[in-house]
């Protein structure tokens, strides 16, 4: 393959791909929620990925504008998620994900 | 002129039952007896007339007074009036039933003096004459039903009108619910009637088997069978009989109106109103002998060994009863009606007479402790033998020539058979035998009553004896209206007045002869084996047999004398010989035993399954098992929502997978 | 936009992805998150979308990621969390086995995706990507879906202070 | 010599100069700076050192090498060294924008004086200052220190929320140029003949508030400031690493003022009726801005830090946000004579508010509480 | 004018009258508990009142709709699809009659039962009432549906709250039979003007324009089918009756009074007026089923009730049967049978509201519904006695009584189409005879064994005026059925001519009974 040959799409989709499953795994494997929450960005980057990179191959704006909406919702997630885990911490002292099975039937 | 009046006949005793039963408790006892007196009075005084109107039109014209009151039932093909009728066989019966109804209107008046509900027993007995007469006055089904399931209700009343008495009121729901079955098939017959003719109207039903005769046999025997099935429940025949011995639980007066003179003989008029469908049915008249003759003489056989005095008399009717359905079923329906006359006079004497002996010796009632009681109650016991007399046959009385009558055509009527002429001679003999047993154990011989009581025992008041009298006067003479050709032309009487009684009762009665002619008929194409035409008795049999049946009864009564009052330990000692037989005749062949083995327990035993069984364990417990089920498929899904963050996740993205994986083929 | 840089950049993309998983501090996880974002940066620009290249620094790499930081540095909670040891035998196993399988999957995906994507990148105008056509693009086609991430962010906004904010009991 | 070659040669070269040009001017700053807070204070400042103590940043420079790198146990290794590089580079990019000239035609080719003309020049210095955060946060949470960490995570939150108001203030002037990039910014000035700081006053004063609270300069430099927090997220450093942050801050404190002059006094442009000098007009305006700070520094009381955030939040916020509506509003309902115009309400807005400030002050000091006469001892 | 207006909105009225009343009750304040009586007794009368006209300006003869009021109520897809239409027929009439006399004796009835919350107890009367006038009056499917579900919840609460031990059980249960059952109803509503609209373009959900809906064969079996269910469960039909013992057990007097006298008859109404004439050939397909059913019920209620040791029970299986009757005369599709069954609804009607006011009575003496714990009481109340005969013999159908009249034209009617039907019904009619005449021998007749039934006091006049009208209706019913009759007659003739028109497979009986119909007319 010729290196500077053109990247076709099929390999920007391999690319968002890894990184998406990479942060599944990750996301499953922690019990760390802050990691937990960085690799659930880390999806969503992949996510991101792919859409410009669609939005480049089919040469619509579309895709760069939801790339804009995914990040503002990433944003707000991040926002809450994080409040979320400070007023767990200070109510038991610990963030474990297994231990905070409170919510259960 | 009279068929405007004739709504007044059932309107008086029905004024009667709404004065005492609404203002009853307030009057005082005297002035609601005799309005109960005076209402079945006036209505006898207008069937009276209408008895004689009848008589007085000449033989051209149809005797028959119509009156329509009102619309009753009335929808698309179904209508029905409430609308009396009067010809010679309805006016017969309204005046027995009023006239002896009248008496014994008179005689409870004694009879119920110091009970403490006066009024409400005249309210009762004045609405039994009320429905008996509108079932004895209808022109149609319907409105005859209504007046059959009216003198249930009322018979069902007075039985149990001392409720207090467990008995009473056992027997009381007794009577009713085997009226009820009986009921049942009258009901099923009579819906028969409508789907084939498509009135209910006598008129048109009778006009339409008269038109083409024998043309509908097997519809017609299955309609008749359904009706008689009625009249059983009705006059106590053998399947459904057991109510009468048990109906004694009533009053006596009350026993006497309903359980002999007229209710019972409710059956007997149905039959004879629809003599032209029975005719025109000869299975059905067979089966009708047959039941009348096995009725009568297996009733005698049971009378012979009663100790109750009303249980004997009991017995006594139903045999009656027998006797009278035997006639019917030969063919002979106006000796039957002419039974039934005479019948309603003399068993209401032997009951009304027992009534005061009743009354007179303080509510004693087995004849085992009485005995020599014509010392103290001479007019009880003289009426009381004279009905005895007349129930046996003994010529000049009614009861001679009506039984005997029955007899004669039992062998020479239309579907006349020998082994009917045996059984009515077997039941004679036997009912002369237990009503001298009868007398003589209660009024001859030594008294058997305890001391104490023999002091107190008194003759009844004047208002039971005038009316004792009166019967005995109408058993005597009663026989007269119907006097035999044979014995009429050996007395060279004038022709009119032979067999009057069966002359005046021609038109609405199918006459002997013609119901000869229709029973071969009809006989003709139905498969019945036994039915053939009448064979050919020559009259000169009649006057020998009524001989032969006389002695019989003459030597009956005298073997009871010997056996009670000469030599009074011999019935006991004879019993002792046969205890077997007598046990059972005495317990009644055990046959309500034997229907509340049958029937009532295992009716209980099965619908007590289903209550617990289908009702409460199957629909129930299903229903329940749905909200049960429902209550352990929620448990089991809360154990998804474990808590468990990661679990989740994990759920999430293997969902995402299959998600990715459908939507990419 | 030729296969070498692309290859290095995304060597480093997944090699950052990766040290971010099995990284036992969380602070370096966040460091190497942010290295991974600076490389997607990169390849936005590559894909000729500037702006988002830019944004993404600023947003991710310095909104999202500052938040992390500093919930790490508040929390202090270092060190908790052992390595992958101690996790449960089976929760490792379920997730190695997803991985595998989502991978596979993207394996047999991409080149039915590149079919519709084509080899060849499309002809695109030359300020493909600039601020002045993403926001014509934003306010003009989808001005509804950026008023409703307004309204997500206001709502994040108080859901976060509500939530965190010390009860002054 | 292909036309590709050639520019990246351009660019080499120029970033070369620029990185060469902003490290010689960090000593000078430094020394300019306390040159001039003494001059201010009425004394002399470093004089001892070279004539009028020129050389005492370089001594400096030298103590800082050769001292010890003391690394306190505890630290995290990586982080801790990566915060001090990460204060400087952010800096130094964000010079790579700054236009400070005309372009000028070499051997045939016209050069922009630029390092590199990127179309959304503003947006990049923005993302920018937001990663300069990183730098004071992790060296604040790797040195292990509680006072360090609370610096850091003050700092950094002072830094990030003052990031809005000039996001704010920058818009506002893009909004006027209609493009984010910086020379774009310029040409309008150049054609419109009017510099933006009289259309675009307010933001003019946001900005300048907003990017000194950014460098954590005096009166706002709570998270370092030595008698609160001991030296803020740096105290830690030594040696080099501490004289990296110094040169970060001073990178910063250039690149924010070329900023200003770029956006607000017309870049390289001479002032009206001035011959115009290519660079030279570029760097007066800048050492303008950077005496300006620095007068800021000597005069100004430290705020407190609450005081400093609701300011923040609540004062420049707001103001900016309404100033973008008005300009907004302005530019599109009267495109031409939008500059005129908003010159006329900024100016008349700027000297209402100072009077007001001005009567607000005096009547104050009237009404402040006289200390009430002490009661005589004793009665 | 006035009366001419008041004639043409004489049903609303009706139905409304007794709303506007339960809010009335409810502003008057809790203590006092008499005026709230005379207030629900007062509302109620007036209701009847004002109901007693529609039986005399009926025009017998005419089969369709009378007293209609039309007026668009909400619109669909731009048509007025769902109006609130009203309108009485010979069928529907009898029952408002029915419902408002029978509320009025139940309110006056249950002055000395209800001692807690009467002002709750007695709006929710007056609400109930005013639902079931609507389910008989509506002529719009959605309109019936809303009363159909609103008349059920003030009679839950009415079990619910005042009921006896195990109320909350019976309440819940009667509560969710009746909604499973009409929520299939719903469907079959929706399908049936669905497919209105899609063959005509119309949305409407009038019952008249429904009528002659044309459908395939197996569409009409399921709608028929959601139907009969519906009012299966309400009649109540052999397998669903199982709420029915429980509802009544647990109900307070009067509750059970109209449960019996009115609810059930809107299961029987709901077959005759919505079940046959949408569906004539499912009807004819599934009428021996229906048939079985009914029949299976009159034995079956029979004999459980034969056995029950607690009145109400008793009484509410003899419901089971006497319904069972009435729904035997409709499916047997002859002119008698269905207005028999008519005839057997409205004198049920009267017989067991009685039955269970004279139940209801004694146990509020006595406190017990068990039958052993009374014995020989007829010697300590005579009226009661008195009364009691009577009604019991209505009940088990002597002649001269209503219950004679209903039960003889659906025997007359069922033996037309077949009659081992007929014979089979008869049997019940014995059956009823036996409990209730083993249940007056246990209770009335006997001698006094418990010394607490000495001290019984007789009726006093509040009850025998609660009594005696109901009593004057069964002898006016089983005397003089004429007047009932004949309004009843075009408008059943009507349902049963649609059912034989389409039933080309209808037995013989039919077209002789019609033919004959025709030339007695």
């Amino acid at each position: 393959m010729a290196w500077n040959a053109p990247v076709p799409f099929a390999s920007w989709v391999m690319l968002s791909g890894v990184l998406f499953s990479i942060g599944a795994v990750g996301f499953l494997i922690r019990k760390d929620p802050i990691i937990m929450f960085m690799c659930i960005e880390l999806m969503l980057n992949a996510g991101n990925l792919l859409f410009i990179a669609a939005a480049r191959y089919l040469g619509i704006m579309a895709g760069q504008v939801f790339v804009f909406f995914v990040m503002a919702v990433a944003a707000a997630e991040v926002a809450v998620g994080l409040a979320i885990i400070v007023a767990i911490f200070r109510t038991k002292s610990t963030i474990d994900v297994d231990e905070m099975s409170g919510m259960r039937g | 002129m009279i068929g405007d009046f004739l709504w007044l006949i059932p309107a008086f005793p029905l004024a009667g039952v709404l004065v005492n039963g609404l203002l009853g408790h307030r009057l005082p006892r005297m002035l609601s007896g005799t309005v109960a007196c005076l209402a079945v009075l006036g209505s006898a005084v207008v069937s009276v007339m209408g008895l004689l109107h009848l008589l007085q039109t000449p033989a051209g014209q149809a005797r028959e007074i119509h009156q329509t009151l009102f619309p009753w039932i009335s929808t698309g093909s179904f209508q029905t009036s409430v609308s009396l009728m009067l010809d010679p066989l309805s006016a017969v019966m309204a005046c027995v039933v009023t006239g002896v109804g009248f008496l014994i209107h008179v005689y409870s008046t004694g009879y119920m003096a110091h009970d403490p509900r006066y009024h409400r027993y005249f309210t009762y007995l004045n609405l039994f004459t009320f429905a008996m007469l509108l079932l004895v006055l209808a022109d149609n089904f319907l409105l005859m039903f209504v007046g059959w399931e009216g003198v249930g209700l009322c018979s069902y009343l007075l039985i149990g009108f001392w409720f207090q008495k467990p008995s009473a009121a056992a027997a009381g729901k007794k009577a009713f619910l085997v009226n009820r079955v009986g009921d049942f098939g009258f009901l099923l017959g009579m819906l028969f009637i409508f789907a084939v003719f498509g009135s209910l109207d006598y008129r048109v039903v009778f006009d339409k088997v008269a038109a083409e005769p024998g043309a509908i046999t097997a519809t017609l025997t299955a309609i008749c069978l359904l009706l008689f099935v009625g009249a059983t429940g009705k006059s106590a025949q053998i399947p459904l009989y057991v109510w009468l011995p048990d109906a004694m639980e009533g009053p006596t007066p009350v026993s006497a109106l309903i359980h002999a003179a007229t209710m019972v003989t409710a059956g007997v008029y149905m039959v004879a109103r629809c003599s032209i469908l029975f005719v025109n049915a000869p299975a059905a008249l067979l089966v009708i002998a047959i039941i009348g003759a096995a009725t009568a003489l297996f009733a005698a056989t049971i009378g012979l060994v009663q100790n109750d005095i009303k249980r004997v008399l009991a017995y006594s009717t139903v045999s009656q009863l027998g006797y009278m359905f035997m006639a019917c079923g030969v063919g002979a329906f106006a000796a039957a009606i002419f039974h039934l006359m005479t019948h309603a006079f003399f068993k209401a004497l032997l009951f009304l007479g027992a009534g005061s002996v009743i009354h007179g010796i303080h509510e004693e009632q087995d004849i085992r402790r009485m005995g020599g009681l014509m010392k103290w109650m001479p007019i009880t016991g003289f009426t009381f033998w004279i009905g005895t007399l007349a129930i046996a046959g003994i010529p000049p009385l009614s009861g001679f020539f009506s039984k005997d009558e029955i007899i004669w055509y039992s062998l020479a009527g239309p579907m006349g058979h020998w082994a009917f002429w045996a059984v009515g001679v077997v039941t004679a003999v036997l009912t002369a035998f237990y009503m001298a047993r009868l007398t003589f154990k209660t009024f001859h011989g030594q008294p058997r009553m305890p001391e104490e009581i023999r002091s107190k025992i008194h003759e009844s008041p004047l208002s039971m004896t005038t009316v004792l009298t009166a019967l005995a006067v109408g058993a005597v003479f009663a026989g007269l209206v119907n006097i035999p050709e044979a014995i009429g032309h050996r007395l060279h009487l004038p022709e009119n007045s032979i067999a009057a009684f069966t002359h005046f009762l021609e038109p609405s009665i199918v006459e002997k002869k013609e119901a000869a002619l229709l029973i071969a008929n009809a006989a003709g194409n139905a498969p019945v084996g036994f039915v053939r035409p009448a064979p050919h008795v020559d009259h000169a049999l009649e006057l020998p047999l009524m001989g032969l049946t006389f002695v019989l009864a003459l030597l009956s009564i005298a073997l009871g004398a010997s056996w009670y009052v000469r030599r009074p330990g011999t019935a006991t000692a004879l019993a002792a010989r046969a205890p077997a037989l007598y046990s059972l005749l005495l317990n009644k062949y055990y046959v309500d035993e034997i229907y509340s083995a049958i029937i009532v327990r295992p009716g209980m035993a099965f619908s007590r399954f289903l209550w617990r069984g289908v009702d409460v364990l199957i629909i129930d417990g299903l229903v329940n098992a749905v909200a049960w089920f429902f209550g352990i498929a929620s448990r089991l899904f809360r154990v998804v929502q474990s808590g468990y963050v990661r679990g989740y996740a994990a759920g999430m993205l293997a969902g995402a997978l299959i998600v990715i994986w459908v939507l990419s083929r | 936009m030729t296969l070498l840089p692309f290859i290095a950049l995304s060597v480093v993309a997944i090699a950052f992805a990766l040290l971010l998983v099995l990284n036992r501090n969380a602070v370096h996880g966040a460091l190497c998150l942010v290295v991974n974002f600076a490389a997607v940066a990169v390849f936005f620009l590559m894909l000729g979308a500037e702006f988002i290249a830019v944004v993404q620094v600023a947003v991710y790499a310095g909104a999202i990621m500052v938040l992390f930081l500093f919930v790490l540095m508040l929390l202090n909670i270092q060190g908790q969390e052992g390595g992958l040891e101690q996790k449960p035998r089976s929760q490792i196993l379920i997730a190695a086995v997803l991985g595998i399988l989502l991978l596979a999957e993207i394996g047999v995906l991409a080149p039915l995706a590149a079919g519709l994507g084509g080899a060849q990148a499309a002809a695109v105008p030359a300020d493909f990507g600039s601020p002045r056509l993403v926001g014509l693009t934003l306010f003009r086609d989808h001005l509804l879906a950026f008023e409703i991430a307004a309204f997500i962010l206001l709502a994040a906004m108080m859901g976060a202070v509500v939530l965190a904010k010390r009860r002054l009991a | 010599m292909s036309d590709t070659l050639f520019t990246w040669i351009a660019s080499l070269v120029k970033a070369v100069l620029v990185f060469a040009v902003l490290m010689s001017l960090v000593p000078l700053l430094i020394w300019l700076e306390r040159k001039v807070v003494a001059w201010m204070q009425q004394r002399i400042g470093p004089n001892r050192c070279g004539p009028f103590g020129l050389l005492q940043p370089m001594a400096d420079a030298v103590k800082l090498i050769i001292k010890e790198n003391i690394i306190p146990a505890g630290v995290d290794r990586v982080t801790y060294y990566l915060a001090p590089i990460l204060s400087i580079v952010p800096a130094l990019a964000a010079f790579a924008v700054v236009p400070f000239g005309e372009p000028v035609t070499i051997f045939g080719r016209t050069v922009a004086l630029q390092v590199a003309d990127v179309n959304i020049g503003i947006l990049y210095i923005l993302a920018l200052s937001s990663l300069a955060v990183y730098g004071v946060t992790l060296a604040g949470w790797s040195s292990n220190n509680k006072y360090s960490l609370l610096g850091a995570l003050r700092s950094s939150a002072q830094m990030i929320s003052y990031e809005i108001p000039i996001g704010l203030a920058v818009v506002s002037v893009v909004l006027m140029a209609g493009s984010l990039s910086l020379k774009a910014v310029v040409d309008l000035q150049r054609d419109s003949g009017y510099w933006l700081v009289f259309p675009q006053l307010i933001s003019f004063i946001i900005f300048l508030i907003a990017s000194n609270a950014e460098l954590n300069r005096p009166p706002f430099d709570m998270a370092e400031a030595e008698s609160e927090l001991v030296a803020g997220f740096h105290t830690e450093y030594s040696g080099f690493r501490f004289a990296m942050f110094f040169m970060g801050e001073y990178v910063n404190l250039v690149t924010v003022s070329a900023l200003a002059t770029v956006m607000f006094l017309g870049g390289w442009h001479a002032p009206f009726g001035l011959p115009e000098i290519p660079i030279v007009w570029f760097l007066v305006k800048i050492f303008a801005f950077i005496i300006f700070y620095m007068w800021i520094r000597a005069t100004l009381p430290r705020i407190r830090y609450d005081l400093l955030m609701a300011f923040g939040w609540k004062v420049l916020i707001p103001v900016g946000f309404l100033n973008l509506a008005m300009t907004a509003v302005v530019v599109t309902l009267a495109a031409d004579r939008a500059m005129p115009l908003l010159t006329a309400v900024n100016v008349t807005l700027a000297v209402v508010v100072g009077a007001i400030i001005k009567i607000a002050g005096r009547r104050v000091e009237r009404r402040a509480p006289r200390l009430a006469p002490v009661p005589e001892a004793g009665g | 004018m006035g009366a001419e207006q008041f004639q043409k909105h004489i049903l609303t009225v009706i139905t409304f009258l007794p709303l506007a009343g339960a809010a009335l009750i409810a502003l008057i304040p809790r203590r006092a508990t008499t005026a709230i009586k005379a207030v629900a007794f007062a509302v109620s009368a007036a209701t009847f009142a004002i109901s007693v006209p529609l039986f005399f300006w009926f025009r017998t003869g005419t089969p369709g709709m009378q007293f209609t009021v039309d007026v668009p109520w909400i619109t669909l897809l731009g048509q007025q699809a769902i109006r609130y239409s009203v309108g009485i027929d010979g069928i529907s009439l009898f029952m408002v009659l029915l419902t408002t006399f029978l509320t009025m004796i139940a309110i006056a009835g249950s002055f000395a039962g209800i001692k807690d919350r009467e002002r709750e107890y007695y709006a929710l009367m007056l609400m109930l009432e005013t639902g079931m006038l609507g389910v008989f009056i509506a002529l719009d499917l959605v309109l019936f549906y809303v009363f159909w579900e609103a008349m059920l919840i003030p009679m839950y609460f009415i079990i619910g709250v005042w009921g006896g031990p195990r109320r909350i059980y019976a309440a819940v249960k009667f509560f969710i039979y009746t909604m499973a059952g009409s929520l299939l109803m719903l469907v079959a509503i929706i399908a049936m003007a669905v497919m209105k609209y899609q063959a005509t373009g119309v949305l409407t959900f009038s019952v008249q324009e429904l009528y002659g809906l044309e459908m395939a064969r197996g569409t009409q079996t399921l709608l028929f089918l959601a139907y009969a269910l519906a009012f299966a469960i309400k009649v109540p039909m052999f397998p669903f009756h199982t709420w029915l013992p429980d509802a009544h057990v647990e109900a307070p007097t009067a509750g059970s009074v109209i449960l019996a006298g009115v609810l059930l008859k809107m299961g029987t109404y709901g077959f005759l007026r919505f079940c046959i004439p949408f569906f004539p050939e499912a009807s004819l397909a599934f009428a021996p089923v229906m048939i079985a059913l009914g029949i299976i019920g009159i034995i079956y209620g029979a004999l459980v009730a034969l056995v029950q040791p607690d009145m109400k029970k008793l009484v509410a299986y003899s419901s089971v049967s006497h319904l069972g009757v009435s729904v035997l005369g409709i499916f047997v599709f002859t002119l008698q049978g269905a207005q028999g069954s008519l005839v057997q609804m409205i004198s049920h009607g009267f017989s067991t509201g009685a039955l269970f006011l004279l139940v209801g009575m004694i146990y509020e003496r006595r406190h017990t519904r068990l039958i052993e714990d009374y014995g020989g009481i007829w010697a300590v109340m005579p009226k009661y006695g008195a009364i009691f005969i009577i009604i019991t013999m209505a009940s088990i159908g002597l002649p001269f009584l209503s219950g004679f009249v209903g039960e003889w034209l659906v025997l007359v009617g069922s033996w037309l189409a077949n009659p081992w039907y007929a014979v089979l019904a008869a049997t019940g009619a014995i059956l009823s005879a036996c409990y209730m005449l083993w249940m007056l021998q246990r209770v009335l007749q006997g001698p006094i064994t418990r010394d607490e039934n000495r001290a019984l006091k007789d009726l006093n006049f509040r009850e025998m005026v609660v009594l005696v009208p109901l009593v004057a209706g069964t002898i006016w019913l089983g005397v003089y059925p004429k007047p009932f009759l004949d309004r009843m007659e075009p408008s059943v003739d009507n349902v049963i001519r649609m059912v034989q028109t389409a039933g080309v497979s209808s037995p013989a009986a039919y077209q002789a009974d019609a033919a004959a119909g025709e030339e007695a007319r």
